[in-house]
């Protein structure tokens, strides 16, 4: 019954909207945060569930975006002819001309979509046009995610360093104070992962979507009937990118903090637990997980803290042992039959960069 | 240069050392079928690897239509108009029959241009043509992974004709089924004749004898002689180089 | 019902049970609630979780004696889980959801600055334990730990006198190294002496081979050491190991103390310096009280350090405040706490200053084979607190009250 | 001290990096080569060897002790790996990024684990008389040239266990089959070669390396429960650019990064050189996307 689904998520919707009225200010705040970062985890589901990219850097993409909007805010927070207090401690007295054009709100804005999706489409068509995949991409976006860190980090004049960037006042002439501020970034935030939400869905239903699976379990096969897989890769590596972004950016004017902490090796990948967790292909699961994985934390993180890494730890392997599928998985076990044609694994071959499967490898050495 | 659809110059491809194809040439007309038999490890499939674009070879050159397509990717060589079916079949699991069709039959294959939902009406004929083609219509919402093993053949076989290429290269199109199904497998091969350019490899005589093309036997990267089926069979060379095995108990080897 | 549909239900029956979690009714009570806000989980939880405890000790005291203005005190703990926007997010918390009148925590400078718009904003007061970089002046954050001036500065002073004149800056790669590596480079120039390198490893790094080469070809008389946590360790061996031990190159530390030397194992770092205002060793009546209860609590062979003190002093001054102040108001605690005069807590005669930052002693101690340090030098009196380094940042004041 | 000894210095700075980083790639290369697995618990297990030596220390006598702690780090690691491959590893075959999530799960655990066992500040391991010291050059062009024992000690090791492992692979009866799994998975099954068995063996090899790695890092650097991390990114990167799983290409590899990164340092801090390394191993993959040492193989069936 499809008018089952037409009902449920306009009542989800419905039910998130109105958060404000049935919500205290902090829990609205978490529900914000973390439905933000739900916008970067169905980004993930799209790269790695149905394009099959497992990308262990979207940190670097949600920093980008979250830095993007972080430095306009610096910016208007500042009396005309000051600039940021900690370029100060560290001996600059001349706004960097990376700085100047973040004065502008537009730009900003733009500049944190942008520019990570850029990115996105740079390094993806540096490796993947070389047919760079699996194991092999998902490293190398994990070490990009640690230079990167480590950058900003090393840069403190020019990036606030470790401290990362804070002590918001406005944005957009709204001042971050006001509680009325904040519940309309909360609406604003709910409307736009509902946007994205259904713009994925059409992206999936569309030839473009298709595709992607093809390509995921049969990249070759896909290449022999005349397509060029990468540049599918690369597109939809760049809207995970621009997903990751948008998180970015809503995260920092939600919380008023973006840190390298943030962005590093751990945090992009239990990013990819949260979608784990939700059912790699299920955008919904995936906003789920985040909310699940992310309120579970919040909760017994403090009441607990071994536990909960040990908890975390367990949720990695058995996510990936025993549910491939994530709560999409536990959804469809529990309100009915597993479907005839529902496949038994989840399999994603293995794409070396040969586009061998690895067991038919045949170099000499071992 | 020629009225040849595909022309393989004196092709060589070697693996460190150890040539998989020497000095290989013949030509194919369009509409026509060659067969091309050998034991494991003649270089069947390495030819294939190589008209596609997957191996480079160390000198020689592959003209199709007149133009060299020696070193093109593969994506650029199927643009043209040749398209491969793969020995295990190379189905997409995840979508539907249909939908396999669908991506195979696609005119634009630009991604930015895959962005909508709908196909052309062309598109659409076509598809419906290649299902009723390869005998699947009924099953055309089942996905890819559950259909039998010879269906699967067949569907790669539909993509591999809805993809409108040319020069269809088939590895082995019949490995693995039944007697009745390689016989339908054969009628459908030889109902497509003429509509397009075939390069089938196997090493079931019985079936590239039902194909009914001339026959190049392949051995150690060579081509040992060339001729009808029943000419190959009389062959005594292709005979020493099946150690002596019948070339009969050989067919029936690559049966069990 | 097809399984879509079905999903979109099981998904309305999970977000109904989220919102009913995190919207949970909370019980009152007639006790007084503090924040404790610290590291529980990640790579800070090693130093912030025995400060934690240090801070655990002072309450339980504290309510054993009978509450502060008649109420026991109710410590809620969270977990910043070493991510500044995590502390951002458990102090509004704090603040917000389970209002308590005061937060105890923090340790680096990055969870003090994602946290101090939060306190700002739902106005808040933060007692944070731990020395810094100094550059900060906040009305609602009491300063416990040493500013620049109270810690490193002596150390230079200290260094002075001994006649060592070639200084090299080695700091792990963060906010406070190179902050106070800039401050020092100021005042080793102004006094005429010579920095002869100025390196950074990132956080965490193992690898000092190019540094000991680079150490080697400068010939220092002395190294400014700002590492942070296991880095030192890989410092002081590869230092050993290329036969330059702290005996040979001395070595002064900003962030050894007795913990970190314990696990380090004293003998890779014996004979190394380390400038702290308090040691365990400190010859105190209050601490030696402090030194036992701690140990008594949390094992004999448990050592405490200098930010631990600090975090056992917040406590205990902040309920001295409350108490002049018959109230929890913040205001009025504030204005209390920076007008209650000289009281030996823990690290001998300290008191707040007019800008929350506290008048403390600075030592300069050298590590002994038993993982203490041997107390050499100490400021002739309590140093005032100058948030803003003179020399560095000329014209700059921290005028609260 | 002279330029020439800073560079020299530098030169050999460069190698002893390059023979950490082997260490650590080696039995990652070997599960990847064979398994295609890339094992993200590979850091714990150097976490493993140095907990070992550690305890082997807390009894026995130094000197002696070492030698007995790098024993148990190599045995009682590769038991663990051993464990491991059984239990989760052999479950996931054919499923390299779910293997890698697993398994970075799996080290998550084993930090925390080391935690609650060991407390989280750090263990000291002290390295015996007989590796303390250095060799120092007084006079000539290399004036002021220092080359610490147990530097060299590590190089010589990574020498030898890289040795020890291409003898296994090229020279025994173990090494045959592990060959014969490598080139062709289904052939050596369909010749009644027990794969799992031979997966087993290699990992368990793997781990073991690594477990003796941990206790030779336990010399220069401390033990504690996230020792693994520090090497573990860099370790990839070395078995990505060496090339699928090969050895010759991982010893290459290692050296190529260890002496990149040295002759970084020579000009810019620590942090800039790890960003010029990654921004190298993109460029490099662009030239040699399968890694420096690639045999062009006849491409298989399949797609």
């Amino acid at each position: 019954m499809a008018r089952l689904e037409r009902i449920a998520y306009p009542a989800a919707l419905v039910l998130l909207l109105l958060a404000p009225v049935y919500l205290g200010a902090y829990n609205l705040a978490l529900l914000g945060r973390f439905l933000a970062m739900g916008i970067l985890a169905m980004g993930i589901a799209l790269v790695w569930g149905h394009a099959g990219i497992l990308p262990l850097g979207q940190g670097l993409f949600f920093g980008l975006g979250a830095y993007g909007i972080a430095m306009h805010l610096k910016l208007v927070a500042l009396a005309p002819g000051e600039i940021p207090d900690f370029m100060q401690w560290n001996g600059l007295d001349a706004l960097p001309w990376l700085w100047v054009p973040f004065k502008s709100g537009v730009i900003a804005l733009v500049g944190a979509l942008v520019v990570p999706s850029a990115l996105a489409v740079a390094l993806g068509w540096l490796l993947f046009r070389r047919r760079v995949g699996g194991v092999y991409f998902a490293i190398i976006t994990q070490a990009m995610v640690l230079a990167a860190t480590t950058f900003i980090i090393s840069q403190q004049p020019y990036t606030g360093g470790f401290n990362g960037l804070t002590d918001f006042s406005s944005a957009f002439g709204f001042s971050l104070i006001d509680q009325r501020t904040q519940v309309g970034l909360y609406v604003v935030t709910v409307l736009l992962l509902a946007l994205l939400f259904f713009t994925a869905r059409w992206l999936l239903s569309t030839q473009f979507g298709k595709l992607l699976r093809a390509i995921r379990d049969g990249e070759n096969r896909v290449r022999f009937l005349g397509y060029d897989p990468a540049p599918y890769k690369v597109a939809i590596f760049a809207v995970g990118a621009l997903m990751a972004a948008i998180a970015g950016l809503l995260f920092t004017l939600n919380i008023g903090v973006i840190s390298p902490a943030m962005i590093g090796v751990v945090p992009s990948i239990e990013m990819v637990v949260w979608v784990a967790v939700g059912g790699r292909e299920s955008l919904s699961g995936a906003v789920l997980g985040t909310l699940l994985v992310n309120f579970g934390k919040d909760k017994v993180s403090s009441s607990f803290p071994d536990l909960w890494l040990y908890l975390i730890g367990a949720m990695f392997v058995l996510v990936v042992t025993v549910l491939p599928e994530g709560l999409a998985g536990i959804a469809r076990l529990l309100t009915s039959e597993p479907r005839e044609e529902s496949r038994k694994t989840l399999v994603v071959p293995v794409i070396l960069p040969a586009d061998e499967p690895a067991k038919n490898s045949k170099s000499r050495s071992a | 240069m020629s009225d040849s659809l595909l022309q393989i110059d004196n092709v060589t491809v070697s693996f460190q050392g150890f040539k998989a194809l020497d000095s290989v040439s013949f030509s194919l007309a369009p509409g026509s079928m060659r067969t091309i038999i050998g034991p494991n490890g003649a270089g069947k499939s390495t030819l294939m690897d190589t008209i596609i674009g997957r191996v480079r070879p160390v000198s020689g050159r592959i003209l199709y239509k007149g133009s060299d397509i020696t070193r093109l990717p593969e994506y650029e060589v199927v643009r043209r108009g040749i398209c491969r079916k793969f020995q295990t079949p190379g189905i997409l699991p995840t979508l539907t029959v249909e939908e396999n069709i669908i991506v195979a039959a696609k005119r634009h294959r630009a991604w930015f241009k895959a962005l909508r939902t709908h196909i052309t009406a062309a598109e659409c004929d076509r598809v419906e043509e290649i299902l009723d083609l390869i005998v699947l219509r009924e099953k055309r919402r089942m996905l890819a992974a559950h259909l039998a093993h010879g269906a699967k053949q067949w569907l790669e076989i539909g993509m591999v004709v809805a993809s409108d290429a040319e020069l269809l290269l088939l590895d082995e199109p019949a490995a693995g089924m039944t007697h009745q199904e390689r016989e339908k497998t054969a009628n459908l091969i030889k109902r497509l004749i003429g509509r397009c350019a075939f390069v089938v490899i196997d090493h079931d005589m019985d079936f590239v004898e039902q194909l009914n093309a001339p026959v190049s036997v392949l051995h150690m990267g060579r081509i040992l002689c060339e001729g009808t089926i029943d000419e190959v069979r009389s062959n005594s060379q292709v005979k020493s180089v099946y150690l002596g095995r019948s070339l009969e108990a050989e067919a029936d080897y690559a049966q069990a | 019902m097809n399984d879509k549909s079905r999903g979109a239900l099981i998904i309305i029956g999970i977000s109904v049970l989220i919102v009913l979690l995190i919207s949970r009714v909370r019980a009152q009570d007639s006790t007084v609630k503090v924040g404790v806000l610290h590291s529980l989980t990640g790579t800070m939880a090693i130093s912030e979780v025995t400060v934690k405890n240090a801070t655990m000790l002072a309450i339980d005291q504290i309510n054993a004696a009978g509450g502060v203005n008649g109420k026991q005190i109710v410590p809620i703990v969270e977990d910043g889980a070493s991510e500044p926007a995590i502390f951002a997010q458990k102090a509004q918390k704090l603040v917000q959801e389970d209002k308590v009148v005061t937060v105890f925590g923090g340790w680096t400078s990055a969870s003090r600055k994602a946290m101090l718009p939060v306190f700002e904003r739902f106005h808040g007061l933060l007692w944070y334990p731990v020395q810094f970089e100094g550059n900060e002046c906040s009305p609602d954050i009491m300063y416990s730990g040493a500013q620049p001036n109270q810690q490193i500065l002596p150390a230079l002073d200290w260094a002075k006198q001994k006649g060592y004149t070639r200084y090299f800056l080695l700091g792990s790669d963060y906010v406070f190294p190179r902050t106070a590596n800039l401050i020092l480079k100021k005042h080793i120039i102004h006094d005429g002496l010579t920095v002869v390198d100025e390196e950074y490893v990132p956080l965490g790094g193992t690898d000092f081979s190019a540094i000991v080469n680079k150490i080697q070809a400068a010939k220092p008389d002395i190294i400014f050491n700002t590492l942070n946590g296991d880095s030192n360790v890989s410092f002081f061996k590869q230092m050993a190991a290329a036969g330059l031990p702290p005996a040979k190159l001395p070595v002064m530390s900003f962030s050894i103390a007795e913990p970190e030397a314990k696990a380090m194992g004293p003998s890779i770092v014996e004979g190394s310096f380390a400038a702290w205002n308090y040691f365990q060793s400190l010859d105190d009546p209050a601490s030696k009280k402090f030194v036992a209860a701690y140990k008594s609590r949390f094992g004999q062979d448990s050592v405490v350090d200098d930010p631990m003190a600090h975090g056992y002093l917040d406590v205990y001054v902040w309920a001295a405040a409350a108490e002049k102040a018959r109230s929890f108001d913040i205001d009025k605690v504030r204005k209390a706490a920076v007008t209650l005069g000289w009281k030996d807590v823990v690290m001998g005669k300290t008191k707040f200053a007019s800008n929350q930052s506290l008048y403390q002693t600075a030592y300069v101690g050298e590590l002994q084979p038993d993982g203490q340090f041997r107390i050499l030098w100490n400021s002739s009196a309590p140093i005032f607190p100058e948030p803003y380094d003179p020399l560095t940042f000329p014209g700059k004041k921290c005028l609260i009250h | 001290m002279t330029e020439f000894a800073l560079l020299t210095g530098q030169a050999f700075n460069g190698i002893s990096l390059a023979s950490i980083l082997l260490l650590v790639a080696l039995g990652l290369a070997l599960s990847f080569g064979l398994m295609g697995v890339i094992n993200m618990a590979h850091g714990e297990l150097l976490m493993i060897g140095g907990y070992l030596t550690y305890m082997m220390l807390q009894v026995l006598p130094h000197g002696i002790g070492y030698l007995f702690g790098m024993v148990a780090a190599f045995a009682g690691t590769g038991i663990f790996g051993a464990i491991l491959e059984m239990t989760l590893i052999r479950r996931l075959y054919g499923r390299p990024l779910d293997t890698l999530l697993a398994t970075w799960g799996v080290s998550l655990i084993m930090q925390q684990g080391a935690r609650s066992i060991f407390g989280p500040i750090g263990d000291e391991v002290t390295a015996p008389k007989w590796l303390t010291g250095s060799l120092n050059v007084s006079s000539g062009a290399l004036m002021g040239l220092s080359l610490p024992v147990v530097r060299m000690f590590i190089i010589l090791l990574s020498a030898a266990v890289f040795g020890l492992i291409v003898f296994i692979i090229l020279r025994t009866r173990v090494g045959l089959l592990v060959q014969a799994v490598h080139q062709d998975r289904d052939m050596a099954e369909a010749l009644g070669i027990n794969t799992r068995r031979v997966d087993l063996a290699v990992f368990a090899l793997g781990s073991a390396v690594a477990g003796l790695t941990g206790s030779a890092l336990a010399l220069i650097a401390p033990v504690t429960p996230t020792v693994g991390q520090n090497y573990i990114v860099y370790a990839f990167l070395v078995v990505i650019l060496g090339g699928l799983g090969s050895l010759l290409g991982t010893l290459f590899a290692a050296l190529l990064v260890g002496i990149f990164s040295a002759g970084c340092q020579i000009f810019t801090g620590v942090s800039t050189s790890d960003v010029l390394l990654l921004l190298f191993v993109i460029a490099f993959i662009q030239f040699r996307p399968r890694g420096i040492i690639t045999i062009s193989s006849r491409s298989l069936e399949g797609s």
